[in-house]
Order: C-alpha cells, then structure tokens, then sequence
C-alpha cells in the first residue's frame, strides 16, 4: 500500500474517490430526467450500481490510510460544502453501499417498467445517504438529511397513495426541523461548522441544554426510525409504497440515521452523568416502542405491515442499546463500548436481513397477485427456491442461532448485563431492559413464525397461491447473496465486530483497550457456535440416512375428513391467543359482519391504532378548528378590511404613546 | 392683520375642517355628502391661505390654489358626473347608525388629542395645535370608509381623510417639499379617475354601487 | 479447550441422551403406582423408539422441503444443549460455557416446533403451534432472567461453570431470596416448557388439549422417533440444569474419582426427587384452561424478575 | 443618465404596443422589449453592485436598490416571456380580444417602468410616488378580465392600497417634519441624508413615522391584519400578472419599509424592529392557518407570499447581521419561486380551466413537463431542501438562534411545519393520479423555457453561492444596518 501513496499524493487519491462515487450517480441523474425508454433506465440503474461499488471501496481506502477529505471550491449561503469520512462512517458507507447496490440490482432485474424518473431518483437518494454519512459541515449533514426525506417522498409515489405519502413526508420534516434548530443551536455555540471540529461540546453547552439537544436529536432521528410518537406513518407507507424504496428506507435510511445519531450523542455532545434522566427517558420511549412494535407487528393483515412493525421494533431495540451505552459509559466505559457495538452490529444485521425479507415479500406478491396474509399459503411447494431463501431470513430475523440476528441478539444481551454500575437505581435499569429485549425477542419469534408458516407452508388459501407465475429470472441473484451474507455475518461475526470497535473507539473516544474479545465474558465465537450447530447437523444427517422404505405420500391427518383449504389455522387464528393474553393494550373489537343472505355471518376483528385515534386526530381536529376560526377574517367584505385597517392604526398609535 | 388674527383665523378654519368631517359622519344622503366635502376643501383652502399669506411662503400659495382648483371645482364635479351616469340612488347605506358613527367619532377626536400629545410639545410651528385635527379629520375619513356601504361614500371617505393629511403636513412643517404635494396631488387625482372607471365597471357588473354584494372572494 | 474437559462432556452427553427415556419411563411409572396401576415398564420409551425407528416414515403432500429438516434441527439442538449441561462434573468445556447461548438454543428448538406444527397444514397443528407461540413469548424471558439472576447473584458472568461452583464454594450463605424466587420461577418454566400437565397433558391425544402433541402429529418414523427423544431429552436436561445450579450441592467440581462417584449419586436422587414431584402433580392437578395459563406464567416472570431485582435492593 | 434611460425604455416599449400591428407583432414587440428593458437594467446595475454608487440627480442607486433591481429586471424579463403565449392561448379561446392584449402590454411595461423608478430613486416623496403609481396600474393589470370577481379584487386592491398609501404619505410628512431642521433645502427627504445624519433626527417624530410607514406601506407588502386585498388580487389576476405581483410589486414595499428601517433603527434602535416582529409572526400565523383551509390553487399561493413576507419581517425585525442576510436570501429566493409556481399554476388552471384543487387531477400523467415543473416547484415554496427558500428558512431560524429568541425560534420552526404540511398536502395530491378530462399540454417553448430558467436559478441559489453574490449581500446587510459602503 505504500508505494501507492508515495506515487499518487494523499490528495489526489481522495479527489479520484469522490469523483468516482459523485460523477456516474450526476450522470443518471441527467440522463433519467431526460429520456424516458426501458433501455435508458437500465443505463440509470447500472451507472448507480457503479457509484454503489466506488462507494463500497470507502473502508478498503480508509484502511490504506487515504485522508478521504474534499471540500467543494463553490460554498453555499449557508457554509461550506465539505465531506470527510472517519471509521466508523467509513465501515457504515462501505455496508450501505453494497445494501444499496443490492437493491438496485433487484430494481432492474425485477420490475420491467419501473421508467427513468425511478432510477434517477434512486442516484439522488444515493448521493444523499452518501454525504449525509461523509458530512463534516452541519450544512452538508442537514441538506442531505433533509434530501433523503425529500426523495424517498418522491420514490414512494405508487398509484394514489398520497395520504400515506403526505404523513411521512410532514413527520419526517417535523423531525429535519428538530435537527435543524438543535444543530443550528450546536454550530452558534461551537463557533464553527466544521463537524469534525465538534469534540465533547456537552460542557461549553451546559447541562440541561445539552440533555435538551440530545433529546431533540433523538426525537428529530426518531422522526424515521419509527419511535413512538412517530411512528403512525410506518404501516401506510411500508403497505402502499413500491417495494425497493421501502427496502432503501428501512436499511439504508436508518443505517444513515443511526450512525449520525450515534457520533452526535457520543462525538459532538459528549456524555455527561448530568444526562443520566434523558437516558432513562430514551430507554422507556425505545423500550416502549420494541414492545409496541413487536405486539402490533403479529396482528397485521399484510406481511409488508408485519416488516414495517419489526423495523419498528429493531430499530427501537438499537436506540435502547445506544441510551444503555450513554448511562454505562460513565462507570464501566468498556461494557458501554461492548453496548455500542451490539447496536451498530444489529444496524447492520437489520439491514441484511429486512432488505431480504422486503424482497421475498415483494417477489411472492409479484408471482401470486395476493396482498392479504389471509390467503396466502403453500407456497414452499410450488416456488421452493424463494422459501429456502425466505426461511434463511426468518431464521435471522428470529435470532436463531448460526444466523447473524442471533450474534447480535447475543451481544445485546451480554452488554445490558454485563455493567456493574455503583447506583442501584441505574443498576436496576439492567433486569428492566433485559425483560424488554427478552420479550420483544420471543414476540418477533412467534411474528416472523406466523409470518412464514401462513406464507410458504400449508395450503395455498387462494387461486392465485395454487398457480403462481414463475419468478422473473436473475431476481433470485440479490435475495441467494443477501442470504449468504445472514449466514456469513453470523459464523464471521467477530471480524465486522473488530471493525466496529475500533470505529466506535475513535468515534467516542473511549480509550481503545484490547479487541472486543476481552469485553465480552464467554470465550464462545459465533464462528465456533456456527460449526458445531452445523457438525452436528451433519453428523445427524449421515448417522441416519439410510432408508428402509420410500416415504409414503398421503393426505394430511384429518381424523378421516377431506381436509379442504381453509379448514386450516388462520393467521389472525395464530395471534389470536397473543391477543387475549395483551388485551388492554391492543384495544381490539370484534365486530359481526353480515355480508349478503342473513345466515352467514363472519367475525372480523378489528384493530384501532391508538395512537393514531388518541393524538393524530384530535391534534388535526385542534389544527384545522383553529384554521377555521382564522379563516373567518376574510369575509370578503371591503368594511370589514377598513375596519382591520383603523384598528392596527389605533393599536399602534396606542403601543407607541404608551410604551 | 396682525399675528393674533391670522392664528385665530388659522384655528377656525381648522375647528370648521373637523366640524365638516363631523357632519358628514353625520349625513344620511349622498348629496349633502358631497356638498360637506366642498365645504371641508374650501376650509382647507383658506386655511392654506391664511398659513402662506402670515409665513409669506409663495409655495403654499401655490398649494392653496391646487387645492381649490382640484379639490373644490374638478373632483366633485367628476363625482357628480359619476353619480349622474350611474343614477345611483340618493339613500346612503350605513351599517353604523348615526347615532353609533356620532359616538365613534367623538371617541376618535379623544383618541386624537391623547396620541398626538408629545407631538405637539415637540412642534414650535404657529399651527401646531392643528395637527390633532389633523389626525382626527384622517381617523373619522377611515371611519366613514369603514361603516358607509356605497362605493362614492367610501371613496369620499378617502378624500376626506387626505384632506386630514394635508392639514397636518402643513401643519408639521409649513408644507412638505413642493415637487412633494404636487406629485400628492397628481397621485389623488389619478386614482380618482381610476376609482371612478372601476365604480363604472361594478355599477355595469352589478348595477349597483353598493359595496356589499362584493361578497365573493372570500375563503369558503 | 482441555481435552479432558471436552471428553467428559461429550461422556456427559451420551449419558443425558442415554438417560432420558429412562426418566421419561420412571415418571409414568410414578403416576401409574400413583393411581395405583401397575403401567408400563421403566424402558417402554426405549422400545417405543426403537419401534418408531424401524417404522415408515408417512410424508403429508402439502409438506415442503423442511419436514425431513425439522426433526433433525430439534434433535441437534438438543444433543448441544446436552454436551453444555453440567450433569455430573459442573465443569463445562471453556468456550460452550455461555449462558445465553444455551437459552437462545432452547428457542431455536421452539421454533423449529412451531414450524413443523404449520406444516402439515392441519387445525391441529396450527392450534399447538400457536398455543406454543402464546406460551413461549411468556416462558422464554422468565427462564432468560432466572438464568441471568444467577450469573448476576455469583457476579461469575455467562460462564455457567463458575456460576454452579460459586454457589457451590458459598454453601449455606448462597440460600438467598433470588436463589429461592429464582428456583420456583425455573420450576414453574420447567413444567410449562415441558408441556406437562398443568399446562398441556402430554399423555392424551385429544385435539382440544394438545399442544406439544399437535405439533408432532404429522410426523412419522424416524422423524416422529427424533422429536420424542429430543421433548424427552429437553425434560431431562432441565432437570440436570436444576440439579446443578439452583441445588448445586454434591456436584462433582473437580475430576477426583471419589467425587465423581458421589456427584452420580447425588444427581439421580435429585433428578429421582423431581421426577416424583413431577408425577405427584400430574395426578393430583387437572389440566388449566388455556387462558388460564397466561396468569400462572406471568406469575413465573414476576418472580424471576423480582428475584433480580431483589439482587440490586436488597 | 443611464437610470433614466432604464426607467424610459420599457416606456417606450410600451409605446411601441400601441401600434397597430398584428397579435404577431405585438408579440415580437413584446419580447424584443422585455429583451431590451432587462439589457438596461443589468448594465445600469453592474457598477452599483459592485460598490459603486450612481449618485445622480433623482437616481441614486447602491447595492440594496441594485439588487432589487436586477431581482425585478429578471423576473419581469421571464414574465414576459412566459405571458407570450400564456396570452395567446387566452385569446385563442376568446377570454382576451386584441384590444385588451395590446391594453394588457402597455400596462405591464408601464408597470415595469414604475417599479423600476421606485428601486431608484433618490428620495422617500419620490419612492412613494413610484409605489403609489405601481399600485395604480397594476389595478388594470388585476382588473383584466372584466367579469365580477375581477372588477371586485381590483376595486378592494385600489380602494386599500390608496389608504395604505395615504398613511404613508402622512408617515413622510412625519419624516420630513423630523428631518426639515435638520438637513436643509430640499435635500432633507433623500435616503442617503436621512441615513447620514439620522442621529440627530427627533425621536417622536420618527417614531410616529414608524407608525404610519410600516402600516402604509405594509398594507402594500400584504403583512397581516392588513393583507386582505392580497389573496384576492393575485387569485383574480391572470397568472403571469399575479406571478410578476408576488415577486416583485411586494418587494417594492419591502424595499420602502427596509429603507426607512435603516433610517429609524439609528434613531430609536428596536422600536421599528419590534413592530415589524409583531406584523411578521401575525402574518406567518394568518397566512399558515389560510393555507391549510384553502381551496383556490392561486389563493393558497397569494397566502405563500403573505408567508414569505412575513417571514422577511421577521428577519429584519431579528436585526443581527446573519438574520437580515437571510432576510435579503429570503426576498431573492422568494422571487425566484414564486413566480415559478404562479407560472405552473396558470399552465394548470389555464387548461383545467379551474382553480378549485380538488377538481385538478392526474397533472404529471396529462401534461409531462409541467407535472415535473409542479412538483419542483411545489418542493420550493414548501421550502425543501434543494431549493433556495429551505436556505432561506435556515439562515433566519439561525439568525433568531444567534439572536437568542429561542422562543421565536421554536415558534417559526413549528409554524413552518405547518405551512409545509398545508402546501404538500394540497399541491401532491392534484399531481397524481388520473383525470379523465382530455387534456393537452401547451407546447410552446417559449413558456417551457421561462419555466426551466426559473427552475435552474432556483435550484443554482438553493446549492450554491459564489463569493461574488457573497459580497453583495454583505454590502447589502452593512447598508441596512446603517453604515454605507
């Protein structure tokens, strides 16, 4: 490595690598605006995956320990163009950039006229996670926040779902402008825009108003990762957006979000105890929306609903180890890193495996035409390919063992309690959380279960289930990759947890002692955990392999009836008893439908979203009563508007003769 | 005649530009409106005149003539031209009683005198106390623009008020600048003239002047 | 990684294996002299897998690719947890020792179950599957944070050798109200995840009450053979996981022959004792509705998480 | 002698309008006049941005009146532009007959001519001459189509303006009763005089000036409690007219009440800054309410510019040099975008033939480049990032930040908030979807053009700001925080 850096100066190097992410995503971007032909948008698509690639290579350069600064000569009113990428953003470009390119790889084998405009705007959102992740100016980061919401509002346009649109886009910018007044408030006091100059600012800003700004960072993040307050625009667009830009904004977005919360928290605001009763309020709101995600996630009736709830539901889960690793790293800093890196590592993991899934539920509604869970069934038999891949997924996402869900499930677990704090209200924290993550985890189990039994086994429910249309030929390329890399990820895991720790020791300052191994109390490797679930297996497998007989093929058991198709469990069946065991909180009905002639009735049970009944609506009533009443001051009579006039007059005249 | 008579006279002519204003507050009919409004002008004139002839400053001499010439012959002329060609009725359409609009006024005049207070002991030109009867002339001109429903009631509430105006520019400062009142009287003029080809189009749309069928441009 | 460590885990291993229809048998037995029956001999499950071994194996037609993988998954599961217990010497291979490890093991085998029960596509198997889902969303943390209140109360981390022989080094003074709430939470988990009888009466066929039952209805042959040996052998080592770290006393620590001999014995009084108990409930309580059981099994995750929390107050 | 060749040329053009040549020539006239007018304007205003002031007889032009200058050169330059075969179509369908077009021409160009005046002249009286003369004919230009909603928004627009500038004249007779001691002969109304020796003007007269300016001339600019004309001129108006209004007719007030801010903020430091405050926030919660329950496609944008201008206020009102550079922003980047969306909403309302926005459906999937245009317009004035206005937004939210008006600072984020969701959630929905009405889209590239220019210069201010434009509008902010360059 280092003759290239004696020939090509440090400079150059980093100019050539920004220009090869940069130029081919510009260059789709033109293109797509101005053609519209199948073939042009498959050019798009492929000059995207080139800046994917380019945007891999970030770590492998950092490593070779190229300074990957550039600012751009051409400033803007509000600051300077610079980015500047350090470790741990480095390792996180790299990932969602092979996350990203994935995606577009199925974006271009799967949906034939998915048009220009679609991959151009898959370039912008590129550029955007790329230099909201690479932003060393408050300007840079906000914009290219900012863009993300813009253009995932804009990719999300599919048919007429313009409500769900609408609420994501006005959360979404709830949250940019919670960022834009904490970071605007940052800068003002740091005296600089430069990020990388904001070191531990937390003193400079004093205590409460620096617990205040964590608070408004977490809340404007949470905005997109789906916490509580916020999360009402999850289901919608999750169910009516077209498949990729849900993957994208459910892996890539949040692993933008995540890693820009993690360095401010840790980088720019530096934590302090004073910061301790913000920490517990983090810990109740994420645990609060794990549970509330993990519950709502096994009543839904489409699967896309069900993976918007388990987004929910990891991401709260991340959030929570990041709060655990801002109380730990007062006492135990070491046990705070171990923290950091199980959230950073289920980042990742969520990433791999819910673009997996988003996938699978995307090709099974493709070739079957059904939406609802209802009627879905059977699939494993006649698309055995997609159920295999689907069922190394599932197993991920359940936190199976040799899976990479597992590893970073394990991890959690060992960080939440591993601390041994002095005060015994914060050591209390430690069994709470733990029954949180406890819970949450077996609840996503018995999710992910259903989700797959009343998918791929069973009988299929409808026509569309009996005959479905054979899958688009390549689309199984990025799911058997993704799939893969579930299962790499969880037998190599120590090698991205390497990576991470030392990203996270730079990034949070926590003095860099030995590798992660010593942090973590069992010497047991997932590699090793991994070989021997899959010897054993083996071993099995060959102990009893001989046949006496061939296996005889007969109808399912059914104490002698025919057993037709919906004679089978339903989906809402399988929750139901989950349901009655957490009544109060789902607020559930059951209503009788009579539908048509008087004898046959259905019961139907209905779910209200209680946050949606209990603060959307009156807050929108509260809104447009208030806009009404405003309203009525343009009653359109010219006396009236004279009558404005004098009184401003008088009151002004007033003000001024008195005060 | 001696300095006392000439701010006597200046006073008067002041009291009697309010008085009119006030009495117009006060008229049911279209007619006498417009006959108060002469009476206000020529008060104006001479009250114009009495300022130049005691400062001897030719300018204002020059305004007194405009004003007289504009505001007393040209302006009520075209507005009875107007209300011949619209032949609109006489009956003035008040959504403020008489009685109301008395009682409005005379809060207005207090009004007036309170707010004007510091401005006065701050002045040191002879016809500084002329200033408060300035701002109440303006105030009951924006008055009667607020409670009258014809279009010419409203837009003689607009001329009134301007000639409150005038009486206070002199007022503060013997007249502003002269390119200034004269390109204040060409403006008056003008939108007069436009006032008076959009009173023409609405008496064509709605064959009337009064203002509260214009009712609908407003938020639903 | 000494090799004589993982020698005698793997000894332990077989011995659990080997050892589990046989206490699957004496608890019939139990229940049988209890309702004052003769019942099967001890080693009926021994044939009664032979039997299965031997027998054809009958595939439904909706069964997808992972019938043939689930009884194989279960019994690995299993067969690991098996070489992880401490049976007679406490001490467990270094890098096996993890706790958690061991629990997430325990859900890896749930799962596959309730993904076998969907298989076949019956009533049946999708009522066991989701009554075990309901079940399992409450026994899982229960048995989680007892396990953990250990490793907090002995501050010996996940290495669950250290945890047995610290509670063992402390002798009478480790009898403290999380070893105590800790142990009746394991308990009451023990029963509920072994499907016996307040929770589901593993004896009977009868759809309505099935639900470890339902879950293997499809299966046949040597598939059916391996999900018995693997429920017996989940019993079994809950069991030893009692007998070695909630009443840890007797357990071999060291290698000597003379302690390994007394540990044999002190083990199968202790796995004789819970097996009588065991048999004593299973005839003298009837089974619980099943939405009863929900307030029982929250009771057994409010006492595991008390005794945690009763570390840190008390 | 170059402004009045300025101020004389779009006159002439004008002039020219009268003749009685075909609509052909008409046209040819129209464009080779705003061609003309615009070339004016950039070489007149070359030297004074740059720091040069021209300090003739009645003209005097700095970098403040440069700037606005340009702003209004450009965007009437692309007015004209687009109005070419805006006009055209509406003659074709018989809305319009060639007397009114050529009538339409003549008061545009006069209209540009007396906008031009006012950004340049020297004097207070003479600014307030100009502002009254816009008013007045750009009354004709709302009044265009005869029907009754028309003649009714022309008559409130003239009847309010004129008392609004009524006031402000008694504002300058205040002004000149508190400068007539102090700077002699007739000089004593010149902005350049007044900023000079503002400090020893008397205090109660200016503050009563205040008073009356900011109420005049706000009843101009369209602040609340007094901006009532303001929705129903720029709804009535045809679109290229009410596009010119709102981007320039409004900077016009501004630009008399920034003026005389510089003047009184010498003077009595904070009191003309609070009462723009209080006239800005009135304005931004008016305006935000209005856009949520509105109907109309062009109400809903004429209360944007309430907004816009309220937020402008605001940013004067703050005072610290990084808010009245984002005020300054605020003004370029709204009169960039919103004759950008006036102009997409006239291509809208002109071939749906309606301004009701629940009627207008399926815009991308009928007409290709204005559904793009729409969208990219409707991103901008809701203040999305890649557009100047989210800039804008920025530096005033950190301009109150700086100032420590945390609670203003809150407040605008949260009022903007709003707007946004108003805008979005009235503006997307019509984009998508399908309509069943056949429905062409205007072909000419002329109007293709104007849009796409205003698309490119907004997006080139949204991202970028060379050091050059930098050093204007540093000019400009030391200009209005009363020192001269």
């Amino acid at each position: 490595m280092d003759i290239l850096n004696v020939q090509l100066q440090d400079g150059a190097l980093a100019a050539a690598f920004f220009v090869a992410v940069f130029v081919p995503a510009l260059a789709g971007i033109l293109l797509g605006m101005f053609f519209r032909s199948n073939r042009v948008a498959n050019v798009v698509a492929s000059l995207c995956i080139v800046s994917c690639i380019s945007g891999a290579s970030t770590y492998f350069l950092w490593n070779a320990g190229i300074d990957l600064s550039y600012t751009l000569p051409l400033p803007s009113a509000a600051g300077q163009y610079m980015l500047s990428i350090d470790q741990l953003s480095a390792t996180m470009i790299s990932f969602s950039s092979v996350i990203f390119m994935l995606i577009v790889v199925h974006v271009v084998k799967s949906t034939s006229d998915s048009g220009c405009k679609y991959s151009a705007l898959l370039n912008t959102l590129f550029l955007a996670c790329f230099s909201c992740m690479a932003a060393d100016t408050a300007l840079v980061l906000l914009l290219s926040w900012e863009m993300v919401t813009l253009v995932t509002f804009l990719l999300s346009k599919n048919g007429d779902n313009e409500k769900a649109r609408w609420l994501f886009f006005v959360i979404a910018h709830i949250g940019g402008m919670m960022l834009i007044c904490a970071f605007v408030y940052i800068s003002s006091v740091a005296g600089t825009q430069i990020l990388s100059q904001w070191r531990d600012l937390g003193p400079s800003l004093g205590d409460m108003t620096s617990t205040a700004l964590v608070l408004m960072i977490v809340l404007g993040f949470g905005s997109k990762l789906g916490l509580i307050p916020f999360h009402a625009w999850m289901p919608n667009l999750y169910a009516s957006a077209p498949i990729h830009t849900t993957a994208l904004l459910s892996t890539v977005c949040s692993n933008v979000a995540i890693l820009v919360l993690m360095e401010s928290i840790f980088t720019y605001i530096g934590v302090s105890p004073s910061m301790s009763w913000a920490a517990f309020a983090i810990i109740a709101l994420a645990a609060a929306t794990a549970l509330w995600g993990a519950m709502e996630s096994l009543v839904q009736k489409e699967p896309k609903k069900i993976l918007a709830y388990s987004s929910m539901e990891n991401m709260a889960l991340v959030v929570l180890c990041m709060a655990l690793g801002a109380v730990y790293i007062g006492e135990s800093p070491v046990m705070a890193k171990l923290v950091l890196i199980a959230a950073m590592l289920h980042t990742m993991n969520h990433a791999v495996f819910k673009s997996l899934m988003l996938m699978t539920i995307d090709t099974v509604e493709d070739c079957t035409g059904e939406k609802n869970i209802g009627n879905m069934g059977g699939l494993s038999k006649t698309l055995p390919v997609l159920s295999v891949v689907a069922i190394v997924g599932v197993l991920s996402m359940a936190a199976i063992p040799p899976t990479n869900g597992f590893v970073s499930e394990w991890l959690m677990i060992q960080s939440i309690m591993g601390a041994d704090l002095e005060s015994k209200a914060m050591s209390l924290l430690m069994p709470l959380a733990l029954a949180a993550v406890g819970i949450c985890g077996m609840m996503m189990a018995a999710s992910y279960a259903r989700l797959y039994g009343f998918v791929f086994l069973g009988r299929p429910r409808s026509e569309g289930m009996k005959k479905p249309r054979p899958m688009k030929k390549g689309t199984v390329f990025p799911m058997a990759v993704l799939a893969l890399l579930c299962l790499a990820m969880g037998f190599f895991a120590t090698v991205f947890m390497d990576v991470l720790t030392s990203g996270i020791e730079s990034a949070t300052g926590i003095p860099s002692g030995p590798g992660y191994r010593s942090v973590m109390s069992g010497e047991l490797l997932p590699l090793l955990l991994g070989v021997t679930v899959t010897a054993v297996l083996v071993l099995l497998l060959w102990a009893f392999r001989k046949e006496k007989r061939k296996a005889r093929k007969t109808r399912t058991w059914g104490c002698g009836e025919k057993l037709d198709s919906n004679m089978q469990y339903s989906s809402i069946g399988f929750s139901q008893p989950l349901v009655k065991v957490f009544h109060p909180f789902y607020g559930d009905t059951s209503v009788v439908k009579e539908s048509g002639d008087k004898d046959n009735k259905t019961l139907v049970m209905e779910f209200s979203e209680p946050f949606v009944k209990y603060l959307y609506r009156p807050v929108a009533a509260i809104v447009s009563v208030l806009s009404e009443r405003i309203g009525r001051i343009q009653t359109g009579n010219i006396q009236t508007y004279f009558g404005y006039m004098l009184a401003t007059l008088v009151v002004a005249l007033l003000a001024v003769r008195l005060l | 005649m001696d300095q006392i008579l000439t701010s006597n006279l200046i006073d008067i002519f002041a009291v009697c530009m309010l008085l009119s204003s006030v009495l117009a507050m006060a008229s049911v009919r279209m007619r006498p409106l417009i006959r108060l409004f002469i009476l206000q002008s020529v008060f104006l004139t001479a009250f114009e005149f009495t300022v130049a002839y005691s400062q001897n400053e030719p300018e204002i001499y020059v305004m007194a003539a405009m004003t007289f010439g504009i505001k007393v012959l040209l302006i009520p002329k075209m507005l009875q031209y107007i209300m011949a060609r619209i032949k609109v009725d006489d009956e003035m359409a008040l959504s403020v009683g008489i009685p109301g609009s008395m009682l409005l006024s005379a809060a207005l005049i207090i009004f007036s005198y309170f707010v004007s207070e510091p401005l006065i002991i701050t002045l040191d030109t002879a016809e500084r106390n002329s200033l408060v009867l300035s701002f109440s002339i303006m105030l009951i001109g924006m008055l009667m623009m607020a409670t009258r429903r014809k279009a010419i009631s409203e837009v003689v509430g607009l001329l009134m008020a301007e000639n409150g105006l005038f009486l206070g520019a002199i007022a503060l400062s013997n007249g502003m600048p002269f390119i200034v009142e004269l390109g204040a009287f060409f403006d008056v003029l003008i939108a007069m003239i436009i006032i008076g080809i959009f009173a023409f189009r609405i008496n064509k749309s709605f064959d009337s002047v009064d203002t509260t069928l214009l009712r609908r441009l407003k938020e639903e | 990684m000494n090799y004589a460590e993982v020698a005698i885990m793997l000894m332990q291993a077989a011995a659990l294996i080997l050892v589990s229809p046989l206490v699957a048998g004496i608890i019939r037995k139990f229940k049988a002299l209890m309702q004052n029956r003769v019942g099967a001999s001890v080693f009926q499950p021994y044939r009664d897998l032979l039997k299965l071994f031997r027998k054809e194996t009958v595939v439904s037609e909706n069964a997808s690719f992972l019938f043939r993988a689930i009884p194989l998954v279960c019994m690995t599961s299993m067969v690991l947890l098996a070489a992880m217990t401490p049976f007679v010497y406490s001490g467990v291979a270094a890098p096996y020792a993890d706790v958690i490890a061991m629990v997430y093991i325990f859900t890896m085998f749930r799962f596959a179950m309730v993904l076998g029960g969907l298989e076949g596509g019956s009533a049946f198997g999708g009522m066991g599957s989701s009554r075990e889902a309901m079940m399992s969303v409450l026994i899982e943390p229960a048995l989680l944070i007892s396990i953990m209140t250990l490793s907090a109360m002995t501050g010996a981390g996940f290495d669950i050798t250290d945890i047995s022989s610290s509670i063992i080094g402390e002798g009478a003074a480790a009898i403290s109200p999380a070893l105590l709430l800790a142990g009746t939470s394991f308990l009451i988990t023990m029963v509920a995840e072994n499907t016996r009888v307040p929770f589901d009466n593993p004896d009977t066929h009868l759809e309505l009450t099935m639900v470890h039952e339902g879950m293997l209805l499809e299966y046949s042959g040597k598939g059916l053979a391996f999900m018995e040996m693997a429920s017996m052998l989940r019993l079994t080592i809950f069991m030893a996981l009692f007998g070695t770290l909630f009443f840890p006393w007797g357990t071999a620590v060291t290698l000597a022959p003379l302690e390994l001999a007394t540990s044999v014995v002190t083990i199968a009084i202790k796995m004789l004792v819970i097996a009588f108990g065991i048999a004593l409930l299973e005839s003298t309580i009837a089974k619980m509705r099943v939405f009863r059981m929900p307030n029982m099994l929250t009771a057994s995750f409010a006492l595991s998480l008390m005794a945690m929390i009763s570390l840190y107050v008390l | 002698m170059i402004a009045t060749i300025m101020v004389l040329v779009p006159l002439l053009a004008g002039v020219l309008c009268l003749l009685p040549l075909g609509t052909k020539g008409l046209f040819r006239i129209s464009i080779a006049g705003a061609l003309a007018s615009l070339a004016t304007v950039v070489y007149c205003c070359i030297s004074p941005i740059t720091g040069t002031v021209i300090d003739t007889s009645i003209w005097y032009i700095d970098s403040l009146s440069a700037f606005f200058l340009l702003i209004s050169g450009f965007v009437s330059f692309v007015t004209l532009l687009y109005s070419k075969d805006y006009l055209r179509t509406e003659w074709e369908e018989g809305r319009l007959n060639a007397k009114e077009m050529r009538w339409f021409y003549l008061t545009m160009f006069v209209f540009v001519s007396t906008i031009l005046l006012t950004f340049a002249v020297r004097s207070a009286a003479l600014t307030w001459i100009g502002i009254g003369a816009t008013t007045l004919v750009s009354a004709f230009l709302v009044g265009m189509y005869k029907d009754e909603s028309a003649t009714e928004a022309a008559w409130k627009y003239i009847l309010l303006c004129s008392v609004g500038i009524t006031l402000a004249l008694f504002g300058i007779a205040l002004l000149y009763a508190a400068s007539s001691g102090v700077i002699p002969g007739d000089g004593s109304l010149d902005w350049p005089a007044l900023v000079a020796n503002a400090a020893d003007l008397n205090p109660v007269f200016m503050k009563f000036a205040a008073i009356f300016f900011i109420i005049g001339l706000g009843t101009k600019a369209g602040l609340a409690p007094l901006h009532n004309w303001l929705p129903d001129a720029h709804s009535q108006a045809p679109s290229p007219v009410s596009g010119m209004m709102s981007g320039v007719l409004l900077n016009c007030a501004m630009y008399g009440i920034m003026r005389f801010y510089t003047v009184s903020e010498i003077v009595n430091p904070g009191f003309a800054s609070n009462v723009l405050l209080f006239f800005g926030i009135s304005s931004l919660l008016v305006a935000a309410a209005f856009i949520l329950i509105s109907k109309d496609f062009k109400r809903m944008l004429a209360y944007s510019s309430v907004e816009n201008m309220g937020l402008i206020a605001i940013g004067l009102g703050i005072g610290t040099p990084l808010a009245l550079f984002g005020a300054m922003f605020q003004v370029l980047a709204h009169s960039i975008c919103k004759p950008l969306i006036f102009f997409c909403a006239g291509n809208i309302t002109q071939i749906y033939k309606t301004r009701t926005m629940s009627l207008i459906r399926g815009v991308t999937e009928k007409m290709r480049f204005t559904g793009f245009a729409t969208v990219a317009a409707g991103l901008a004035i809701a203040g999305a990032p890649p557009f100047p206005l989210f800039v804008g937004e920025l530096l005033i939210i950190s301009g109150a930040i700086g100032a420590g008006m945390y609670v203003l600072a809150g407040l605008l984020a949260l009022i903007l908030v709003f707007v946004f969701a108003g805008l979005v959630l009235n503006i997307f929905p019509m984009l998508s979807g399908t309509t069943d009405r056949e429905v062409s889209e205007p072909v000419s590239l002329l109007r293709k053009g104007s849009l796409a220019l205003l698309i490119v210069a907004a997006l080139f201010f949204g991202l970028f700001m060379p050091e050059m434009v930098r050093d204007v509008f540093d000019g400009m902010v030391l200009i209005l925080s009363g020192g001269t360059i």
